[in-house]
């Protein structure tokens, strides 16, 4: 961990359980990391993996019931969110930390206008007049792109396209000026050019905003384009945490070289399945003893069948690994 | 009988007097309150008002006199309506007296013709009908249109049969039209109150259909103003006027200008001994209607009727239903109530003026009449047979809480003909003489007919077949032989009898007057399908007694005619019959009356009246 | 203007409906219906008064003069009068469809608010107790017969052998007080009845709406749960809501509750109508069935209307 | 022909899931034993095993429970508790019945309706369903009972022919949706013909929404029968619950309840366990659940 600064957000050991009618569920077993000011982190895997509900538990928006924070810390600017109570977590939510969500279709509620939707979150957190709250939203619509936007504020989301639909939610989400930003797969439901137009849009929000971001993705390609550092999940647990060149270099978790190997030379193509790594992601309900990955890996052997191993520190840059067995990595490192 | 009205009593008594004044201190400026609803039990409304709640497990569907057809028309149509004659109050076996009709009528030698005066100074309720709305008076001439309007297609009446082919031009009236403009020689009004008719052939029965509703007096202005409405708009001259009708509840508040006629009390038939009790007799010499609002409730379920009644305030009478006969009665024979109803209600036990029984219909060539002659016979000993097999001790045990009373033949107890003395073989189970007259006779479960039975869709009529079925079952009639055949409605059942549809018809028959001679033309060929004579009955012995007997006054040759008709029937097991049910009533302490409803119908309210709850005395009335 | 020219253009298109209704149930109910002549009839009748009465009905009449004539009637709303009292018809409805919009009336609101209440308990505590407690309960309601709950009821609450409480039976209104005593025994039933099926509904609606990712979006956002559910969650609701509450409307209003209005001996719409149907009474089955008709299609544009109010999504075409 | 493979693969997981989920709802799985038990009495009766004696007179006026008369007679001294068992094959026969022919009309006509969206077929069909729905339940099948007088069946088709209207329409929904899919597009492209595909491709993908429909219209025709019984419009020949309730409202108010009380628990029973299976079933079958 970086040590010179203190983190903007601190996640420690974090533990999310879901209840269903065959048994708990680990979604989240044991996730460490922090994000510092102006940072972009990356959290990468496939679907399923605990990416998204990890996102979610930090604004405190894990389903309950089934689903509870079942061990571990969050604090956000030093102070704790896991238990806070949810009045004052909803102060938090959308002014110091904001979040936008994978499907811009259903994420924004059909039978209110955008303006609407919009001007309350303003008013609520900015304390704002009905019609400042409009300016300012008609300021932030123009600012994430949307063409005419004293027009388009009065309009329904079913009007808007999807690439409109997604701005919105930024502008939505930015309108507050939040110090953290966490963004959910956002330009997934969206086709390849808007979703960069979308991606350049946050890039460039943030550094006006100075804010952080969280971005939530299973595409390699956009952590890569986008991000400082980013985390690699599977099955509920860290494998993988480092800087962005390290881990595009030489990543060192067997399953983060498997998936980096798994993306075309020509990105951009996108990879809800990993047909190359083999075998199947095993049942969360039904998890191995040892190393959640070692029925897939090349390298497993006996230990990392019986042994779960520890997300450890691995080198000199804040970097961790949980592995047994991990791939070597940059040979000649320069000293920082 | 007495052929002339009393006289009114000669002076109101102190206790009338003292009434009156209490009556003038109640009513005092509470005109405007007449339309809100007593609250307090005991029936005294806020403003001192007298309610009489009655209930009727029924609803008349017309109000209407020309459909005053069923008992719980012409119930409701007495109390709104004139009828010339009427009944008394108490007298039993029943008494005519005259009603509307200034005296008995002048008739003729010959019989055939009538001569009645109509009292003076009678009027109509006030009615936006009448010019200026206000009630004019009636007239002979409202009588004659009266009667007319049976014989209209356009009214849709339904008694015409009580007059057809008896008055003189009366039918052929009808033949050229019904033109009310037309004179009909047979019924006239000779002037504004006298009133002439003319009959084809003596009917000694045709005062008794003057005192029934269908004969009401009908002003015309009200029918051609209200048009088909006036079916719910009553505009006649009796006690009561209606304020309102529905389905549920009609309610009736006092006529305040029907002619003052004291009571006497005595001439109504009033026996200290038999009606002491009631305390009627607190109503001599004064003037009825006694109650100033009448609400009748038509609850068709005996145990809502029940709780009602119990409750306290809601109805203040009732039958006794079969399921509470048990809890509410100490002993049947006689009828006497338990202590804890004893204390809190009145009671009158006396037996219906009518009777439920079964007949054959003779056309079924299975079971009657047959071209082959030996065919008939074993027909006649398959009837028998089937009649012995039934268990009217077992239907007035199960259906009549064992109350009914029953009876060989066809003249029912309350007629004046009925013979006590007559041999009860006839409806007395005899299930091993059944075997032994269907095996001497050839019948075997094999060559048996299938009987259909007809019922309605009611649980008891199929309770009632289910047990039929098992009493054939028990003299070897196969049960699939035993056929239910349901009519949701009692007018499809009418119509699968009048189209003589079936085999074996059980029904019921209320009296609508006291002569034996409404239940014998049961079986009067002349009245086959579509009369009345649902059996297809056809003797021609039969029919010549029923003619020669049509004409006679009551006398012990008429009662020897009609008792040897009776014994045809029963000889012939044509008819299976028959129970007349024991009617108990039972009312509130607080209400002053006798009201046994049979054959006089809701012409008992008048003289109903309300014991005042805090000095238990009578008040208001005679004014 | 627009709505108004939707409106009529609705109207047009309910034409069809109007026309399919009344003739299934002409047919149905007054041709093949009960034969009225028996009962209106006297004891003792001839053919010829026999042949007077079915001509006075109009039984003697092809079906096609008699249907025609019928839709003549629909038309001027001339239905003449009752063939039972003589009532006029217009009446006679003007009279009953009160009464039983008042009977009716609090149990449909009540069975329905309470309906909601219960779902909003189950669906806010999914998955708890609470939420099964109350489904469970639910489906005990819906598996009690009505007529047993009318039966239980009325011995509980009304008669002497219960509490007593109320009328045994009956609707004779002269002030508030005595609507509600005559009202309660057949609201409570009515509720009774009806919330197992309201809960179940109003949950399963409530939850699909919860669940939905903006509700998800209007949380990360801050919004506070009493807004989140009138915003996100109640108004997205109203489509199958308003279907629901919309089309039983005309049920409400025709057939109100029949077993209610007979086992009460209530003089509503619905006891007249099913007298009605027993009794061949042919003029009021045409006016309530006519009425059944139109009133659906009016609760049909009153659904369009509604949806459009509630939802920008849809568009009156 | 991978085009008819495929869905019947789809089928295949889901009915195995479904059963398996089935099998584990441990409610379900009591209240599917209460509904064969009930289920065996009605066979019972059909074969004459028991309450064969239904309609025999055998004892005196509303005895009470004894060795001989488990629940007591009635009011002409029939066995009541015979009576209320008999009973149990009146409910499965007016149920099955309702539930089986409603829901096979109501597929049929749906499957057409949905295959020829947008067709007059589909308008027509539409139309008398809308026209079915708009009358009021109970006036109907007075009207039906009324007009069919003489027919042992008519509370049966009168059941029959409103119930179908909801399957109808959700199935119609169902076809439309599954009529896009690619398999039955292929289908089309090879010309099979239209009613070969509603029938071997398209109504094999709905039979779980009919099976749980049928249940539902089960219980609702169990619990008609009970009112319309007592309207007196019910069964006509026979003995049921309703006819029983009907009888005993009287009696009740005079504390005879053994009537009352035998058909009315038996019955709730019924319909309770069958909710409570339909509930199930529900659950094992609704997609989004599986899994």
């Amino acid at each position: 961990m970086q040590a010179d600064t203190q983190p903007l957000l601190s996640v420690r050991d974090l533990v999310i359980e879901f209840t269903t009618e065959n048994g708990v569920v680990r979604a989240a077993d044991g996730i460490s990391f922090d994000v510092h000011e102006n940072e972009t982190l990356g959290i990468v895997g496939e679907s399923g993996c605990g990416k998204t509900v990890t996102g979610l538990s930090i604004l405190g928006l894990i389903p309950s019931p089934p689903g509870r924070v079942a061990g571990g810390s969050i604090r956000f600017m030093g102070r704790e969110l896991v238990g806070l109570p949810d009045s004052e977590m909803r102060n938090i939510r959308g002014r110091d930390i904001s979040m936008i969500f994978q499907e811009p279709m259903t994420a924004l509620n059909p039978v209110f206008t955008v303006g609407n939707q919009m001007t309350d979150v303003l008013r609520r957190h900015r304390g704002l007049t009905r019609r400042q709250a409009r300016d300012a939203a008609i300021e932030m619509l123009a600012k994430v792109g949307i063409p005419v936007p004293a027009k388009r504020i009065d309009e329904y989301p079913h009007q808007l396209s999807g690439g409109m639909r997604q701005r919105v939610m930024i502008a939505m989400a930015l309108s507050c000026d939040p110090k953290l930003l966490i963004a959910d797969e956002p330009t997934t439901a969206l086709d390849v050019t808007t979703q960069a137009q979308v991606l350049e849009q946050i890039a460039g929000l943030q550094s006006e905003f100075k804010m952080a971001v969280v971005l939530i993705t299973h595409d390699l390609g956009i952590v890569a384009e986008t991000c400082r550092r980013a985390i690699v999940m599977y099955c509920g647990r860290i494998v993988e945490n480092a800087a962005i060149e390290r881990l595009f270099e030489a990543p060192r978790h067997p399953y983060a070289k498997g998936l980096l190997e798994s993306i075309p030379r020509l990105r951009r193509e996108r990879l809800d399945e990993l047909p190359i790594i083999p075998g199947r992601v095993p049942n969360l309900l039904h998890l191995p003893p040892g190393c959640r990955f070692a029925a897939r890996c090349p390298r497993a052997d006996a230990l990392c069948r019986e042994q779960s191993p520890a997300l450890v520190p691995a080198g000199p840059h804040g970097d961790f690994i949980a592995c047994h067995h991990p791939h070597p990595g940059q040979q000649a490192e320069p000293a920082a | 009988m007495s052929a002339r009205l009393p006289r009114a009593a000669p002076a109101p008594s102190v206790l009338a007097l003292l009434a009156i004044g209490l009556s003038i201190g109640g009513c005092g400026g509470t005109g405007d309150d007449k339309d809100t609803p007593p609250r307090t039990p005991g029936s005294r409304g806020p403003a001192g008002l007298k309610v009489y709640r009655h209930a009727m497990d029924q609803a008349p569907t017309s109000l209407d006199p020309v459909q005053a057809a069923n008992v719980y028309a012409n119930f409701v149509v007495l109390n709104a309506y004139d009828t010339l004659f009427a009944y008394k109050y108490l007298a039993r076996p029943f008494e005519l007296k005259t009603n509307l009709a200034a005296d008995w009528p002048e008739i003729s030698a010959d019989g055939l013709t009538y001569t009645i005066r109509i009292k003076p100074g009678v009027r109509f309720i006030d009615d936006p009908a009448f010019a200026d709305g206000v009630g004019r008076e009636v007239v002979a001439e409202d009588f004659v249109y009266s009667i007319k309007r049976h014989f209209d297609p356009k009214t849709r009446p339904q008694g015409a049969w009580l007059w057809i082919n008896r008055i003189v031009g009366l039918d052929e009236w009808k033949a050229a039209g019904s033109d009310y403009a037309a004179e009909i020689a047979g019924l006239r009004a000779l002037d504004t109150h006298t009133i002439r008719i003319q009959l084809t052939k003596p009917y000694p029965q045709l005062l008794f259909t003057l005192a029934m509703g269908f004969s009401a007096v009908v002003p015309r202005e009200a029918v051609a103003y209200h048009g088909r409405e006036f079916a719910v708009h009553p505009v006649g001259s009796g006690p009561f006027r209606l304020t309102s009708y529905d389905t549920s509840q009609v309610v009736f508040e006092r006529n305040p200008r029907f002619r003052p006629e004291p009571v006497d009390i005595a001439f109504e038939g009033y026996d200290e001994a038999q009606h002491g009790f009631s305390g009627v007799a607190a109503i001599d010499g004064r003037s009825p209607p006694f109650l100033d609002r009448l609400e009748i409730s038509f609850i068709a379920e005996s145990s809502a009727r029940w709780s009602s009644f119990t409750k306290g305030d809601e109805v203040q009478y009732t039958s006794i239903p079969n399921e509470h006969v048990d809890e509410v009665l100490a002993t049947k024979q006689p009828v006497t109530l338990k202590p804890a109803f004893a204390e809190k209600y009145h009671f009158f036990a006396g037996v219906e003026a009518g009777f439920i029984f079964n007949a054959f219909n003779m056309d079924f060539p299975e079971f009657g009449y047959n071209d082959d002659p030996e065919r008939e016979r074993r027909n006649k000993a398959l009837r028998c047979a089937i009649n012995k097999a039934y268990s009217w001790e077992q239907r007035n045990e199960s259906f009549y809480m064992g109350l009914g009373n029953i009876f060989p033949g066809i003249i029912v107890p309350v007629s004046p003909e009925f013979d006590p003395g007559l041999s009860r073989d006839s409806v007395t189970r005899d299930v091993a003489g059944a075997r032994k007259l269907l095996a001497d006779n050839g019948w075997t479960p094999e060559n048996l007919p299938p009987l259909v039975y007809g019922a309605n869709s009611s649980v008891s009529s199929r309770l009632i077949f289910e047990q039929f079925r098992a009493w054939m079952k028990e003299i070897g009639y196969p049960r699939e032989k035993i056929i239910l055949k349901r009519f949701a409605t009692f007018g499809d059942i009418s119509r699968a009898w009048k189209q003589s549809q079936l085999p074996y018809v059980s029904k019921g028959w209320g009296l609508d007057f006291p002569d034996a001679e409404n239940t014998l033309q049961l079986f009067y060929g002349p009245n086959s399908s579509p009369g009345s004579n649902d059996a297809n009955y056809r003797d021609p012995e039969y029919d010549r007694l029923y003619e020669l007997s049509s004409t006679m006054l009551p006398s012990p040759e008429r009662t020897a005619i009609y008792q040897r008709m009776n014994r045809m029937l029963i000889d012939d097991c044509v008819a299976n019959t028959g129970l007349a049910r024991t009617r108990i009533y039972l009312w509130h302490k607080n209400v002053i009356a006798i009201p046994d409803r049979e054959i006089i119908g809701g012409f008992f309210l008048r003289y109903v009246d309300i014991v005042d709850a805090s000095t238990g005395t009578v008040k208001g009335g005679a004014r | 203007m627009e709505i108004l020219q939707y409106t009529v253009r609705k109207l047009i298109s309910g034409i069809p409906l109007v026309l399919g209704v009344t003739l299934i149930s002409f047919l149905l109910m007054v041709y093949f219906g009960p034969d009225k002549t028996y009962e209106l009839l006297g004891k003792n009748p001839t053919a010829q008064e026999i042949a007077e009465v079915r001509t006075q009905l109009g039984y003697d009449q092809p079906f096609l003069v008699r249907y025609v004539d019928y839709l003549r009637e629909l038309v001027t709303l001339e239905f003449g009068n009752s063939d039972s009292t003589g009532e006029d018809v217009a009446s006679l409805l003007a009279r009953t469809i009160p009464i039983s919009l008042a009977l009716t009336g609090p149990g449909f609101v009540l069975g329905n608010l309470l309906g909601v209440l219960l779902a909003l308990f189950a669906a806010f505590y999914r998955s708890t107790w609470v939420d099964k407690a109350i489904m469970a309960s639910a489906v005990v309601g819906m598996s009690i017969s009505f007529l047993i709950v009318i039966i239980a009821f009325q011995i509980i609450f009304a008669s002497s052998y219960g509490l007593g409480w109320f009328p045994v039976r009956g609707w004779s209104v002269h002030s508030f007080g005595d609507y509600l005593s005559y009202v309660a025994v057949p609201t409570m039933a009515m509720v009774f009845v009806a919330l197992g099926y309201n809960t179940r509904f109003y949950r399963s609606v409530l939850v699909e709406e919860m669940t939905r990712d903006h509700v998800r979006t209007a949380r990360a956002f801050g919004v506070p749960p009493a807004k989140l559910f009138y915003k996100n969650i109640l108004k997205n609701s109203m489509i199958p809501i308003i279907t629901r509450v919309v089309f039983s409307i005309p049920l409400v209003i025709i057939s109100g509750s029949l077993l209610i209005e007979s086992y009460f001996g209530i003089p509503g719409v619905g006891k007249i109508t099913y007298d009605a149907i027993i009794s061949g009474d042919q003029p009021v089955l045409k006016a309530v069935v006519g009425l059944t008709a139109i009133l659906f299609v009016l609760a049909q544009l009153l659904t369009d209307i509604l949806y459009r109010a509630v939802d920008p999504r849809i568009s009156l075409k | 022909m991978s085009a008819v493979a495929i869905p019947a693969v789809r089928r295949e997981s889901l009915w195995s899931k479904a059963a398996w989920k089935l099998a584990r709802d441990r409610t379900g799985m009591i209240a599917l034993a209460f509904v064969l038990l009930y289920m065996l009495v009605a066979v019972g009766v059909t074969a004459g095993w028991w309450a064969a004696d239904w309609s025999e007179v055998r004892g005196g006026k509303w005895e009470a429970m004894s060795a001989a008369h488990w629940f007591g007679t009635n009011l002409i001294g029939q066995d009541i508790f015979a009576r209320a068992v008999y009973s149990t094959k009146t409910a499965f026969e007016v149920g099955l019945v309702v539930a089986v022919l409603a829901t096979v009309i109501g597929a049929a006509l749906g499957a057409v309706a949905g295959f020829f969206n947008g067709s007059w077929i589909d308008e027509v069909l539409l139309w008398l369903m809308g026209v079915l729905d708009s009358i009021p339940f109970y006036l109907f099948v007075a009207a039906i009972v009324f007009a069919m007088q003489d027919n042992p069946y008519a509370m049966h088709i009168a059941m029959i022919s409103t119930f179908w209207t909801s399957v109808g329409r959700l199935i119609r929904g169902e076809v439309i949706k599954l009529r896009g899919l690619e398999y039955v597009e292929a289908a089309h492209a090879i010309s099979v013909p239209e009613f070969v595909i509603i029938i071997r491709h398209i109504l094999p993908n709905t039979t779980h929404i009919l099976l749980v429909q049928a249940t539902i219209m089960f219980v609702s025709a169990i619990k008609s029968e009970v009112i319309l019984s007592f309207l007196g419009l019910g069964v006509k020949d026979g003995m049921s619950w309703g006819l029983m309730i009907a009888e005993s409202s009287q009696e009740v108010m005079a504390g005879f309840f053994n009537n009352f009380l035998a058909a009315s628990v038996l019955m709730f029973g019924l319909v309770m366990a069958f909710n409570m299976f339909s509930d199930a079933l529900q659950d094992a079958l609704d997609p989004r659940k599986v899994g």
